[in-house]
């Protein structure tokens, strides 16, 4: 595993591009006032081993910032965490924010705790989704999983 | 960062705080209801109706007393009648405390949001906050979850201004909540200035020293509730300097609550180390009337959300305290890892660590060569940073703190905040206690750095690897891993 | 009761075993199955076929080295189907072995009306029966339960005579069981003749033994299975006569267990002061080459109904394992008050212990000047009594061991057995820790008698009142109140 | 509490009679191969305490041991513990051997763990009242509930 020596907050170096084809980026941090940055933070070295460029935004990040942030370094996907349970507002219209910004190419995925009171994980889904989300993830998925549908969303495997 | 307001570790003169609290209760409608100069005392006269067992701090004297060990659960939910109901449902299994968690707006001081949020609730049904929006609800909305209950009620509403939420608790008649002076931005704030926040704080001690000097023993709860995965020594620093700031403006009932790390003989070692020097910081300020009482908090990482594994999770957190032999423990519940706790989870919670209390009941970790030796390290390690903390303040512990902050001499690994310098790492031993990988620029004696490396090395030499950024990483999921799935990769 | 057959502590001729081996398989019809003389040579030859991990033997010698903690739970209903669906219910948790329990019937060689439970169980589609009915399925029922999983099976069946059903076990490729050549009348007896029960043991031994002998490395685990209520010292003093017992048979592989009694200290030094005097006492006899492993049985005294209590006690129970650094523990789960465990309660089980052995990993009780005094405390006692029973048995263990528990050498205080004195009362102190109110005619040193009679002083002082039976009845139910109503009356 | 001075397993002494009619008397044990015997312990103090003459079987107790002990105590009740599972079978014909013995008139209580399969509690009263016993209770029930309800049973209190 590569290890930065960079502080455990800030983004990590560019790793070197893979040798075909231009190197994914993806925009990641933890949404709104949520400070949980743990999470977001396990899937950024994750992301980074897997070949990633990762622009690591942290915790308590105004939608907008994702948005300038997948601009200037013109991801292919904005990962967003949310933890605290505020998700349902914090979220509500992030898709459109992204297509109004012209960013409707890429991908969105969203996980966490998502919300405060326990629900079936269907209308969890269903409610994200309806958000603008490609992806939702419950509580607890492992960064492998996230890689390996990006890959598949990316057409970088299949 | 700075504002570069006038901070100092003394007593604010009344006229002042009074001065600031005029334009604190103008943040939002809801402060008419104590805008007047007489509500302090209206408050303080509904207080002094209440019984001895509403007061934490009366309940801290008699539950030492009797060497009993007292349990604490949380709840907070967008409505008061959810948070009410959410209390009864428990009322039963008398517990000491309730911990009232108030939700993201109301700790941002976005009253809006949360009224809209509120509005919302109430139309659908549910909750959209992640914790009970004490402003909105304003003094009869806390009066109300306040006599819902025999146990004592208090606020953690402490995110960068927490000023007119405690006015609220205060006039609702809650009789305790919790300091976090010097570790609120670490936790979760990207860019407020320290020394403002050091100032709010400063603003809630005042107030609740004013109360008990008026009769009414108000308890404030030093947390250190930082993350599960930072040193001990660290947080017990932390603790230590927020009891100092209070103790400085008057607050006399103090809980010396730790975020437990789960290595038992660390944990113990840290709740010991914190007792003493905050005994003989205050006596040397001239506070020995300040009463003091060892609590934990259970930890606050990765919680698995399979409910065997997180019973079994409670549980070890319950019985770590125990051992400790401190006089009340904030719990967490079965629902910790998948949503805001229900008022069925909190009961579930209750019963599994009122079991362990009263299983283990008198029983005490012995003290030991292995405990002292952690012991003596931790205190080598606290007073080294809290030489330099007032090294940096020219001898005064608030901005010294802020300083500390500012400059790396207070320092941990995962935290929102821009200006932390985030340069430490930490990572277990192989006996799960928490050690420096890398202390940046915190002063720590050689004697604790070469303590700590020694007992990395004994894991790198029992697993055959070597510590890094990997290990931290593995440690950031180890406590909730799925254990059948750690079983199948293993095989 | 003696019967008076001639009973030594001295390894049986593999003639005589046989000769009694013929009396045995003819007990019932199954037996057919296992009565040529080739069966042994038969049944060893499937168990060499076995990879290593099904033995419990080397699992125990594998995880010793790996300072790994073994899980053991517990299984046993009517039908063959029936255990093998409880067993593959957690197959993915990967417990080192499975304890199966056989049902009353077969346990008092009641293998007419085992038979008879078994086809109504068929018949109406749930379990007659409290456990696994060994003899009544034979061995292709044995062997079908040891091929549905990677885990050592082992069987629980020791009643007065449990030839008949460890000839199936054995012969059923299960590698490990239970020794109760001591204690089993104290536990489950009325009236059979102590020195046959001793006899009967000595076959299973021997039995194991042969196998061994060709290379085939079966466990036996001395249990001390003993009621969560019986003094720690006694309980030792039981496992450790099975040990000797066993050894002398030519047994190699022994479990040292014993029940937890729930106070960490006392059960540290009890696990601790097994190992010492088991090595010291096999040494004495020769048997350096026997292996010896501490393990843990979860209290054997009253648990819970409510599902949290239950999920804390567990969770204790697997603590002190732990923290005791035993090899292993036999788990319960939460369904222990209610019925006979489930499969879904058994996984749940296998999470909450795991999740403690996964947090507690290498952190062990660290030795302290209490922890020692409390295991010299228990050495003499145990030495003592050890003393005792070799006068009693003119220089043997075998007859010593009969002739103590009719004369009151060892001796507890809830028992069915008719020839036991059951003049011993036992208390617990402050701290939870059993201590002898009345040691009745055990043979204890003044000094452990002062030293467990001022621990129940210190008790009486806190609560000022007096130790006496009314102690023992109220601790009868101690662990299993319901916290919700202790709490509603203290109020 | 009385605390006699006799061992924990063998039947108490006979405490005083009641001043004013016959004291009542209960013959009490666990049933069959069942040698769980702490439980009645328990109820054997305290139906001591609350006045009874208990005669005491231990633990291990074939049914008719009950039947001739309530004889020649001219028992008012009999208790029967079960705590093994194997209730079912024990206790299956309990109450007509009471009444073929002339028992008719004594109080059958049932208590423990009665079987070994999680259970719908109205199934399980069911089925044991229909092996003939008057009283059947759940586990862990406390003496004083059986105590109340036998004085009741036997025109002691109301
Ligand atoms: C540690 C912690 C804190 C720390 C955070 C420290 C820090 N610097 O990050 C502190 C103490 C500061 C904190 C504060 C609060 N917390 Co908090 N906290 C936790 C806790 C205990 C652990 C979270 C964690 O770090 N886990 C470890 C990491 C590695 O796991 P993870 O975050 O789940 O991430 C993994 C996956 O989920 C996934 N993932 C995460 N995001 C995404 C996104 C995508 C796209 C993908 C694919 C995957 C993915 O990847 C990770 C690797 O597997 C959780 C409870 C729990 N889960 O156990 C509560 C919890 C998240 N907190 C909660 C709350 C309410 C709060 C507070 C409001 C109140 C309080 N307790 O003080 C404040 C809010 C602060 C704020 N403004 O956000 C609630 C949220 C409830 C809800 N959702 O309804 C929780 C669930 C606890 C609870 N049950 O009450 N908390
Ligand atoms: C201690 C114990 C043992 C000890 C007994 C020691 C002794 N000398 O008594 C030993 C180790 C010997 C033992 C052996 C066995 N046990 Co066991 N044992 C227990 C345990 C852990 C506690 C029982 C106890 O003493 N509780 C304390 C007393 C005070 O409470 P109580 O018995 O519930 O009694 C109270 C009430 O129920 C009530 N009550 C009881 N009877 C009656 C009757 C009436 C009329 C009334 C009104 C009230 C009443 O009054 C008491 C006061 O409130 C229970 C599990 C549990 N409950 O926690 C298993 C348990 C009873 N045992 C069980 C089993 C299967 C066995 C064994 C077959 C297998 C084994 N584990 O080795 C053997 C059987 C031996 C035999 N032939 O009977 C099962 C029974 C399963 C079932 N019913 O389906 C249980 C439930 C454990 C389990 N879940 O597997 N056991």
């Amino acid at each position: 595993m590569n290890s930065p020596e960079s502080s455990m907050k800030q983004s990590g170096e560019v790793a070197a591009a893979r040798p075909s084809g231009r190197q994914p980026v993806i925009v990641l941090g933890t949404i709104g006032h949520d400070a949980h940055i743990v999470g977001s933070s396990v899937l950024r070295f994750a992301f980074e081993e897997a070949g990633f460029r990762v622009v690591f935004l942290g915790a308590v990040v105004p939608p907008e910032e994702f948005i300038s942030a997948a601009k200037e370094s013109a991801a292919d996907a904005i990962l967003v965490s949310s933890m605290y349970g505020m998700g349902r507002i914090d979220c509500a219209d992030f898709g459109d924010k992204c297509k109004e910004a012209g960013l409707g190419h890429v991908k969105l995925y969203l996980g966490g705790i998502l919300v405060t009171d326990p629900e079936h994980w269907p209308e969890t889904e269903a409610l994200f989704k309806g958000y603008g989300f490609d992806r939702v993830y419950p509580p607890q998925t492992k960064a492998e999983t996230a890689i390996s549908d990006l890959k598949k969303d990316l057409g970088l495997s299949s | 960062m700075l504002s570069g307001i006038d901070l100092r570790m003394k007593q604010w003169d009344w006229d002042y705080f009074l001065s600031e609290r005029r334009k604190v209760v103008g943040l939002w409608p809801t402060g008419k209801q104590i805008e007047s100069p007489d509500s302090i005392a209206e408050a303080i006269a509904y207080h002094k109706a209440q019984p001895a067992w509403k007061y934490a701090s009366l309940r801290n004297e008699k539950a030492e007393k009797e060497g009993r060990i007292q349990i604490v659960p949380q709840v907070g939910h967008a409505l008061v009648e959810q948070t009410v109901d959410h209390i009864k449902h428990s009322e039963d299994l008398s517990p000491d405390r309730w911990y009232v968690l108030t939700d993201t707006y109301t700790r941002k001081s976005e009253y809006a949001k949360a009224q809209d949020a509120v509005d919302r609730s109430r139309a659908k049904g549910f909750s959209y906050l992640n914790g009970y929006p004490l402003v909105a609800h304003g003094v009869p909305g806390a009066r109300a979850v306040n006599e819902a209950t025999r146990a004592a009620i208090g606020t953690d509403n402490n995110d960068e201004d927490a000023r007119l939420p405690w006015e609220f608790a205060l006039a609702g008649g809650w009789t305790w909540g919790t300091i976090k002076s010097i570790e609120e931005l670490i936790q979760h704030s990207r860019d407020y200035p320290v020394d403002k926040n050091i100032h709010n704080q400063q603003y809630i001690d005042r107030l609740a020293a004013h109360f008990t000097e008026n009769g009414v023993p108000i308890l404030r709860r030093a947390s250190a509730n930082l993350p599960g995965w930072d040193s001990l020594g660290f947080k017990v620093t932390v603790a230590l300097l927020e009891v100092l700031l209070s103790a400085a403006q008057g607050v006399k009932w103090i809980d010396l609550s730790l975020g437990i790390g789960m290595n038992l003989l660390q944990d113990v070692a840290a709740i010991q180390v914190l007792r003493k020097l905050s005994r003989e910081y205050l006596d040397q300020m001239g506070c020995n009337d300040v009463k003091i009482f060892s609590w934990t908090y259970f930890f606050l990482g990765d919680w698995p959300l399979e409910r065997g594994q997180m019973s079994g999770q409670l549980a070890w957190n319950a019985a770590v305290s125990a051992l400790a032999g401190c006089n009340g423990m904030f719990i967490k519940s079965p629902d910790e890892a998948s949503t805001t706790p229900t008022a069925a989870g909190f009961r579930e919670g209750l019963h599994i660590c009122g079991q362990i209390v009263r299983l283990i009941a008198d029983q005490r970790l012995p003290d030991s060569e292995d405990l002292s030796l952690e012991r003596n390290m931790m205190e080598l390690e606290v007073r080294s940073i809290m030489k330099r903390v007032l090294e940096l303040g020219d001898g005064d512990f608030a901005i010294g703190g802020a300083r500390a902050i500012l400059s790396g001499a207070l320092d941990t690994m995962f935290s929102p905040y821009k200006f932390l310098k985030s340069k430490v790492k930490v990572v277990r031993d192989r006996n799960g206690a928490l050690r420096y990988l890398d202390h940046g620029l915190m002063p720590l004696p050689n004697e604790v750095i070469e303590y700590h490396r020694s007992r990395i090395a004994e894991r790198e030499r029992k697993e055959n690897t070597t510590a890094g950024v990997n290990w931290i990483i593995r440690e950031a999921t180890w406590a909730s891993r799925s254990l059948a799935e750690e079983i199948a990769a293993r095989e």
